[in-house]
């Protein structure tokens, strides 16, 4: 384990029980994040990309369990933490950003009730102080007037603002890690623009780092250090963003970029990954992508392939990756 | 338009919801229980005329020389046990029970159906159509959830007199209010929704759209609701019978026994309101376990 | 001492002239005397210490000397022609007391101590009617409305106690009238507490929250005579239970054959199916099982010993077999339908009783429905004779048989206030000649004989179906001691402390 | 608020007429009040006297208008069997019902709440179960049979409580409370139960599904996200928004407390307006039905209006948008 | 009805929402002055659209613009409070109730959410077969096998159509709506957010589908979406929406490389990009403002870097800048 890394997850197997039988929601999952370095977590709905994150947070409920894995955040292991230490770190050294801005908020509480209780949490401060943190950091947020927008409601508040309020109550304590889960998704595009501009502003100024989670890889690519594609429950690719959306490796990766309507050409048909994304309950025994490959073999439905590194951070978890002939 | 992709007698794969839905319900112990005990119940009800010993409405049966004695005695013409004992008049309590379940049941799902079907027909017109229609109705059933149901019920029952028929009445008058109301608000997010807009692009016709698409939809609640009305009219049955009013007195429900024996219960007497008590009970308590259930298995939050 | 005492019946006002409810009487008992009294089903002596009738229109009355309102003021003969004047026009009164002053043509204050009250007709019984009409005096009276008696304002009378404080539909809390008159009242405060419900009225006595109630459930006689913290106490009442055949001519809805068409002529006007609805009916069983001996069985509308009671009727039988044959006879071997009206909340065990009735009528053939309606809708029905058999509770509250009469057997003539509860219309020459005659006759002996003879000429007619006379049943905690006052009262003055001895008729 | 309000009366003012019309028509037809509380040996003349007396010879449109005319000059008129104006009648009961319906209100929330948050936070604990299984007693027990088992156990076993009746008041704001008073607080505490228990049940059965609907909302997760205390999320977060259909239910259901209070009143021999209205209807007295019917009616609303008010203040949504 | 018309010809359109007839009630309180007048929103605010025979129109704009409301006017199942709406060159509001249902038929929607726009208690079959038969399209006994033929057509196998929706995934369940609408030969699709809800990888299947439609059935389309990336693959011409108005409209190469409007342009830049790789990404400054109370004059005027005092009073007409492209900007008029 390098000594820079902030966070670095090894392992990490999160598991529902349902009715039907076990979920492997996040299976066999790892990867380390840099100070300061953004990783955009991709992949489609449920991929487990949600999962991860709260896994990191160790917000999962029943009936969902983490079932195996390391979580170390600067060298400890949050899953062994007890649940009050826990409810420390939280808010305060690692924070969330969730989807739905309509949804994050509690809506019957004004927005100073949210933050301020926030602040609270993990410092000694007076009232007053915190609302003038409060008030600061909704400035920070590019929000024109906080000292009213604190005074409002969540449903007076758009979509974007509403976001922004959150991203400020993550944003309260200086955390050192955040994980942004499809912030943006729900928005609009100028809205989504000046989100991002904000929040890369803050990784800059503050040094803190992102797990971008999202399903669109253009979003991404603008905005992230390194990239981790997810499948099924698992890491299919990662690395840095240059090299995984310029070479990518896994023919799931491939199929995604080719997919996007802006890798074609005007009017033609789209490059088309065949088929669904499988039932997590009833996985293949080998390669989960396996059905929909078109470089699949024996080899992939029988084996489940490791995830291998190919120099440069670049890993991919295929048997066949692009570039490499496929034996007949 | 090409036909030539039609592909004739494909054959359909149906797969039931309506096993699905069973499967849901039997998965919870204590809905079991309350539908096993419930379908009993309602089956020993069904079958009393045949099964008890006595029919405690025909009077030359009775006798009131056998007036509230003990479970267990023999009775005087010395053919059966009063297994449960017998009530003021001399009725053998089990054959009053089952006679009494019937009538409550009765009225129970008589007036939750009558008072479903009248309050669901009007919350959909009242959301379907809006404006006019829905505030005319909707302030009508304000109205009536204002009234103090029993001052109604009283008022009713004292001018059309004792009935089974007339508490029914009564009851639908008293309950379909909240139907109408539970069933305009489900009929709101409905009508909102995209399939609803999707079948009026297609020119369904209105009472088709409200029928059979809108209808099904906004059911479930409403069995929900049906299940605990049920319970709501045959407790308000008894009360109402304990309040003098209610079914006739020759042929006691549940509830007029319960209330008939409650001036016993002081007096150690307490079989002749216990043993009804406790069947109404045990009805209400299934009735509700399943309707429990069912509202569990409806609720889509709660739903995977 | 305080005596907590639980009631029935509701009280509408302290008015003690504006309604004629039993509830209100009882409570104005308390606070206002009576010219003359009923004790032991006999006028007796009350504020007046005697009186005569100097001819047929004129009576006069001599008051006790020495009796003071409750405000120190004395009490004269004037107060009490006030009073009568008052009775008759009190606004607001529904159940008006004017009926018992009905004959009174005028009263007048001869001196303080001496009333002289002209009658516009002979009445033998005009001491009896004055048993009912409270005492109120001129000087706070006059200007008095009902409203002032409820606030206690005008609640001055020459009664044995003072009224401490009344919260309406709750209770009335009372002090001793030092200043009494009469005997020196037992208790110095009473707390008398309306409790409508019986099952909470015993168990306010089991726990302790009153110390005597009255009209004990009769489910829970059984429980109180166990129980070693309270005693028990009834007595012979003179209320009766009747069930009243409508003599209506033509077809009846509530009368059909079995098959359920209606009777062309109303059975009932046939002398021996009455005799047979009445033989049919077991009566002791009824007392026994029903009333659970809370009643004694009624053969006449008078309970023995009373005046007006014909010791020579014969009980009636229970006798089935003959009841069958007498339908028989009158031309119903297969009994016919017949719905039986009874009220649900206004006679103790008055739809239990009519269920028992319609078993045994079943048993003849006379297949029997009860249906209970509320008082408020039967009280108009049964007036207009529509019921095929209604059921009536009777109190002779006069504790003589004419009262009944009257009111309820004789033929319905409302200019003259006969037969107003006479609900299935009986009428009978004999009986309304009888009456005429018992209404002059001031001899009493020779009265009483005519009252007996009525008696007669009703029961062979069975003009009435009598069931049982109810008895006034009153519960108290261990110690205390229950007396019948004036009949079916409930007051404090009828409590006393029982000397150790235990006492009670049982 | 304004506009609200003033809609509501209109609405009420409309209510009111409609059901006076009712009831008038209704009693009519049901009988003559004469008939029921007139002496049984009342003479014709007398009768008639008291007809005229009562205004009830006259035709019933004619008894209609004479009302409205009163009912303008706010007189309703006065109870035939009290001969006390009807209004005052009702206001002097109405306090103890009144205090015996918030009694059992608040009764069932303090009980109910707590349970129903355990209930909701832990449902699959055996203990949960219980009191959900618990709770359906609760709906299916007639209340006049649980007001005898309480006085049976209370009163007469064991001694502790009084069996009926008010106890000691005290005289605020005009009317007379006993809450005030410690022997009138034991003589509220049983029947108040026993009107309550069928919203301790409700109440329990709100929560417990409230808690178990918003615990997987997103807002609560982020809420822990942010670090707070699970003592903070459940009784800020959590509680804020239950309150929310708890207020509204508890709201509307004040009106069938008030009707089931006649219940409850019987059986405790408790004096309110519930046993009040009771006698009245037996006896067909119109004055009182009517002028408890139209307070009734004007209590509905204030209490809508409390709810309402209380509505707005719990859920700012709802402020906006109606506002807006 | 005139084949050389087109298809669709809107003129006009304004659509209020929150208007309603005063009751009695409100007659009243508004007379007592207790009540104000009810809050409108300018969801759609004179709109002039035409969407020719065969052509694809792709509609844009930000969220609560009036995107769907136009859809929907477009489709027919929304009376516009104003304007004129014509079909094949024949006035809707002309037609009688037969002909109006019968032109409704010809114009489809697909609609954003697979969930909803599917009515869960209904089997495949009889979600696909029910307008088909009460519009009598095929006789009955034909019934099932057309049924089939829509299925496959729009890529489901027809074994399914026993199946409830909740059986199938999200584009499953977008092919069982698009096969519903075309099993009632509709000449245009109108697409409201057709493919926002799916996943990536399905989305190109869906996109496909549409393309290939197109191809086989001569299909007209209507092509809502926020995503530009979307409406410029599959688009003949964008018109580009902000707050209830037609900013600017051309033909898609057109405004994608010479947008005129300042709104499509900064909608442009915002974009991401697969290709643009740790850009440093600005805003359009300000949030959208309500259309319940919209800016005055020019409704982008408070967002825009060009606003000039007359942009805040005066509303800009749609004017042509190049052939086919129109704009409605008052900076055109200075040049
Ligand atoms: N409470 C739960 N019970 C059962 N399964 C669950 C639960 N929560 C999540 N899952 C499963 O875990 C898998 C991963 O879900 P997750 O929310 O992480 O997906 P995601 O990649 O975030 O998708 P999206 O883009 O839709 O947010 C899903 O397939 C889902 O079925
Ligand atoms: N039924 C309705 N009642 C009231 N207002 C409505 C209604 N439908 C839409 N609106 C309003 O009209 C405006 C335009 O709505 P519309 O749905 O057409 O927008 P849109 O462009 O489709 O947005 P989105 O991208 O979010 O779907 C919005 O402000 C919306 O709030
Ligand atoms: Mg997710
Ligand atoms: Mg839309």
């Amino acid at each position: 384990m390098s000594a820079d890394k902030l966070l670095e997850v090894r392992g990490l197997r999160t598991h529902f029980s349902t009715r039907a039988g076990a979920v492997a929601a996040v299976d066999e999952v790892s990867f380390g994040l840099e100070r300061g370095k953004i990783l955009g977590l991709v992949g489609e709905s449920g991929s487990g990309k949600s999962v991860t994150g709260f896994s990191i947070m160790r917000l999962i409920d029943p009936p969902g369990r983490i079932v195996a894995g390391e979580i170390l955040f600067k060298g400890r292991d949050l899953l062994r933490l007890r649940e009050k230490e826990m409810q420390h770190l939280r808010g305060n050294r690692i924070a969330m950003i969730f989807q739905d801005p309509m949804m994050t908020l509690n809506p019957v509480l004004r927005v100073d009730v949210q933050m301020i209780e926030t602040v609270l949490a993990h410092s000694n401060t007076s009232r007053a102080r915190a609302r003038e943190l409060a008030r600061d950091t909704l400035g920070a947020m590019g929000i024109s007037s906080p000292e009213e927008r604190l005074m409002a409601y969540p449903h007076q508040l758009s979509g974007g603002m509403r976001q922004r309020v959150a991203i400020a109550i993550a944003l309260l304590h200086r955390p050192e890690l955040i994980i942004a889960d499809e912030p943006t998704t729900a928005l609009d595009v100028t809205i989504q623009g000046q989100i991002l501009s904000e929040v890369q502003n803050l990784t800059r100024q503050y040094g803190t780092s992102l797990i971008w989670i999202t399903h669109d890889l253009s979003v991404v690519a603008g905005l992230a250090d390194e990239i981790a594609v997810m499948y099924a429950g698992r890491i299919v690719e990662q690395g840095g963003v240059d090299d995984v959306l310029d070479r990518p490796l896994h023919p799931y990766t491939l199929g995604l970029l080719n997919s996007l309507p802006s890798s074609n050409r005007h009017g033609r048909r789209l490059n088309q990954i065949p088929g669904m994304a499988p039932n997590l309950l009833a996985l293949p025994a080998g390669c989960a992508f396996f059905e929909r490959c078109t470089r699949r073999t024996v080899q992939c439905e029988q084996q489940r392939p490791a995830l291998d590194p190919h120099g440069n951070g670049h890993a991919v978890r295929c048997f066949h990756p692009i570039g490499q002939e496929v034996p007949a | 338009m090409s036909a030539v992709i039609a592909k004739a007698a494909v054959p359909m794969e149906l797969e039931s919801s309506w096993r699905q839905f069973l499967g849901d319900l039997f998965a919870s112990k204590s809905a079991v229980l309350g539908l096993v005990v419930g379908l009993a119940l309602i089956a020993a009800a069904i079958l009393a005329p045949w099964i008890t010993p006595q029919n405690p409405y025909d009077l030359t049966q009775i006798s009131i020389l056998d007036a509230r004695l003990a479970p267990g005695t023999e009775s005087s013409t010395g053919t059966f046990s009063y297994w449960l004992g017998t009530d003021g008049q001399g009725r053998d309590l089990l054959s009053a029970i089952l006679y009494g379940l019937r009538i409550s049941l009765t009225v129970g799902v008589g007036s939750a159906l009558a008072a479903g079907i009248i309050g669901t027909v009007l919350g959909l017109v009242a959301a379907y159509f809006g404006g006019k229609t829905d505030a005319a109705l909707m302030r009508l059933v304000d109205l009536l959830l204002s009234l103090p149901s029993i001052l109604v019920a009283m008022m009713i029952l004292a001018y059309l007199g004792k009935s089974v028929g007339n508490v029914i009445l009564t009851l639908v008058v008293l309950e379909w209010a909240y139907y109408a109301r539970t069933a305009r608000g489900q009929a709101l997010v409905e009508r909102q929704k995209e399939y609803v807009e999707a079948a009026r692009c297609l020119g369904i016709p209105q009472w088709r759209i409200v029928l059979k698409h809108m209808l099904p939809n906004c059911l479930p609640p409403l069995i929900v609701i049906g299940t605990l009305q049920v319970a709501r009219a045959i407790t308000l049955e008894a009360t109402l019978s304990f309040l003098g009013l209610g079914v006739p007195v020759t042929e006691p429900s549940l509830g007029l026994l319960i209330s008939n024996g409650y001036q016993y219960m002081l007096s150690g007497q307490y079989w002749i309101s216990f043993y009804p008590g406790i069947a109404l009970l045990v009805t209400i308590v299934s009735l509700n376990l399943v309707g429990d259930r069912l509202r569990d298995i409806f609720n889509p939050r709660l739903q995977k | 001492e305080t005596l907590n005492i639980g009631f029935a019946d509701p009280v509408s006002s302290l008015d003690p002239q504006l309604n004629n409810f039993a509830g209100d009487r009882s409570v104005d008992l308390h606070f206002f005397d009576l010219l003359t009294q009923i004790r032991d089903n006999r006028v007796k002596p009350m504020l007046a210490d005697s009186w005569k009738a100097l001819d047929d229109h004129t009576w006069e009355f001599k008051l006790h000397p020495g009796v003071k309102w409750s405000d120190g003021k004395p009490f004269t003969a004037d107060d009490i022609v006030f009073s009568y004047e008052r009775a008759r026009k009190v606004p607001g009164s529904v159940a008006t007391f004017a009926g018992y002053l009905r004959t009174v043509a005028s009263a007048q204050a001869k001196d303080p101590l001496t009333l002289v009250v002209k009658t516009t007709v002979p009445n033998p019984d005009l001491p009896l009617n004055l048993a009912s009409v409270h005492i109120v005096s001129r000087h706070v009276g006059a200007n008095a409305t009902s409203e002032d008696y409820n606030s206690g304002k005008a609640v001055v009378g020459t009664g044995p106690y003072k009224l401490v404080s009344y919260t309406p539909g709750d209770r009335i809390i009372m002090q001793r009238n030092d200043g009494y008159w009469g005997p020196k009242p037992e208790w110095d405060k009473v707390n008398y507490r309306y409790i409508s419900n019986a099952a909470s009225r015993t168990a306010a006595l089991l726990s302790g929250d009153v110390d005597v109630i009255d009209k004990v459930s009769v489910s829970d006689i059984a429980r109180l005579k166990k129980s070693s913290k309270v005693s028990l106490f009834s007595y012979p009442g003179l209320r009766v239970m009747l069930l009243q055949p409508s003599f209506r001519k033509g077809p009846n809805q509530y009368i059909t054959d079995n098959s359920g068409k209606e009777l062309p002529q109303n059975p009932l006007l046939d002398v021996r199916v009455r005799q047979a609805l009445s033989l049919a009916v077991n009566r002791k069983a009824i007392v026994d099982r029903i009333l659970q001996d809370a009643a004694t069985v009624a053969d006449q509308w008078m309970p023995a010993d009373t005046y007006g009671y014909n010791p020579d009727i014969k009980p009636i039988a229970f006798d089935p077999a003959k009841a069958k044959a007498l339908l028989k006879e009158a031309g119903f071997p297969e009994g016919f339908k017949l719905t039986m009206h009874v009220p649900s909340d206004r006679y103790p065990l008055g739809p239990e009783t009519a269920q028992a009735v319609a078993q045994f009528w079943s048993r003849i053939g006379v297949k029997t429905s009860v249906e209970v309606v509320p008082w408020a809708v039967y009280a108009g029905r049964a007036k207009k004779n529509e019921y095929a058999m209604s059921m009536i509770a009777w109190g002779n509250g006069t504790g003589e048989g004419s009262y009944a009469m009257v009111n309820i057997l004789a033929t319905v003539t409302p200019a003259k206030g006969l037969g107003t509860s006479n609900w299935g219309h009986y009428s009978s020459a004999a009986m309304d000649e009888d009456l005429r005659k018992a209404t002059v006759e001031f001899d009493v002996d020779k009265r009483e004989a005519i009252l007996r003879d009525a008696v007669n000429v009703v029961m062979n007619d069975v003009g009435i179906l009598p069931l049982y006379h109810y008895k006034n049943i009153w519960a108290a905690k261990k110690g205390l001691k229950v007396v019948p006052w004036t009949s079916d009262r409930t007051v404090a003055m009828q409590v006393s402390k029982a000397d150790g001895k235990q006492a009670g008729a049982k | 608020m304004m506009l609200w309000l003033a809609k509501r009366l209109v609405q009420a003012v409309f209510v009111i007429l409609l059901m006076t019309l009712i009831v008038f028509v209704g009693l009519h037809a049901i009988g003559n009040p004469v008939d029921i509380l007139i002496g049984q040996d009342v003479d014709q003349v007398d009768r008639a006297r008291i007809i005229a007396q009562l205004g009830l010879d006259l035709p019933l449109w004619r008894q209609y208008l004479s009302f409205l005319a009163g009912a303008l000059h706010g007189d309703l008129g006065n109870s035939f069997v009290y001969n006390q104006p009807a209004i005052q009648l009702i206001m002097q009961r109405l306090p103890a019902t009144l205090e015996l319906a918030v009694a059992a209100m608040v009764i069932a929330v303090v009980l109910g709440l707590p349970v129903g948050l355990l209930a909701g936070l832990k449902p699959d604990h055996p203990l949960s179960k219980t009191v959900m299984a618990g709770s359906i007693l609760g709906f299916s027990l007639p209340t006049f049979w649980v007001g005898l088992m309480l006085i049976m156990a209370f009163s007469v076993s064991l001694g502790w409580l009084p069996a009926s009746g008010r106890g000691q008041t005290v005289q605020l704001f005009g009317a007379q409370w006993s809450f005030l008073t410690w022997d009138g607080l034991k003589h509220l505490l049983l029947p108040a139960l026993n009107l309550s228990l069928f919203k301790i049940s409700l109440v329990i059965r709100l929560t417990s599904a409230g808690v178990r609907e918003t615990l997987p909302l997103d807002y609560i997760k982020f809420a822990r996200a942010k670090g707070l205390s699970p003592l903070r999320i459940i009784g800020v977060h959590v509680l804020r928004n239950i309150l929310i259909p708890l207020v509204t239910v508890l709201g509307l259901e004040f009106g069938s407390t008030i009707a089931f209070a006649v219940v409850t009143e019987s059986i405790f021999s408790w004096p309110g307006a519930g046993k009040l209205i009771l006698d009245s209807i037996n006896s067909l007295d119109r004055p009182v039905i009517v002028g408890y019917l139209i307070v009734i009616v004007c209590l509905f609303v204030t209490v809508n209006l409390v709810v309402d008010i209380l509505y707005r203040l719990l859920d700012p949504r709802v402020r906006l948008e109606k506002t807006a | 009805m005139n084949p050389t018309a087109p298809l669709v010809e809107l003129k006009g359109i304004s659509h209020r929402f929150g208007e309603r007839a005063p009751g009695l009630f409100d007659g009243i309180l508004q007379g007592l002055r207790l009540q104000r007048e009810p809050a409108v929103t300018h969801a759609v605010d004179g709109v002039d659209l035409v969407v020719g025979r065969g052509e694809v129109v792709g509609l844009v704009g930000e969220s609560g613009c009036g995107k769907s409301t136009l859809g929907r006017i477009a489709a027919g199942l929304l009376a516009p409070s104003e304007g004129s709406r014509r079909v094949n060159g024949v006035e809707a509001a002309a037609m009688s109730r037969r002909q109006q249902r019968q032109a409704r038929l010809k114009i489809q929607l697909i609609f954003q959410d697979p969930y909803a726009s599917l009515n869960p208690r209904l089997r495949v079959t009889e979600i696909v077969g029910e307008a088909v038969r009460t519009h009598d399209l095929v006789p009955q006994s034909e019934l099932d096998d057309y049924v089939c033929a829509q299925l496959q057509r729009a890529g489901l196998n027809p074994a399914l159509r026993g199946r409830y929706p909740h059986q199938f995934s999200g584009g499953q369940r977008q092919r069982i709506g698009i096969a519903r609408a075309l099993a009632v030969n509709p000449d245009m699709l109108v697409c409201d957010e057709a493919v926002a809800a799916l996943d990536v990888s399905i989305q190109a299947q869906i996109l496909n589908l549409f393309m290939d439609l197109r191809e086989q059935l001569n299909l007209t389309y209507l092509f809502i979406s926020h995503d530009l990336g979307v409406v410029e693959h599959l688009s003949d011409r964008v018109v580009v929406m902000y707050l209830g108005r037609v900013v600017e409209t051309a033909p898609v190469a057109e405004i994608f490389h010479h947008p005129n409007h300042p709104y499509t342009k900064a909608l442009l830049d915002e974009v991401p990009r697969i290709d643009v790789r740790r850009r440093a990404f600005s805003a359009v400054k300000g949030e959208i403002p309500s259309p319940l109370a919209p800016p005055s004059g020019c409704h982008f005027h408070p967002r825009c870097p060009y606003a000039m005092p007359r942009c805040r009073v005066e509303r800009p007409e749609l004017k042509s800048v190049a052939p086919g492209h129109l704009s409605a900007c008052h900076l055109n008029d200075q040049a």
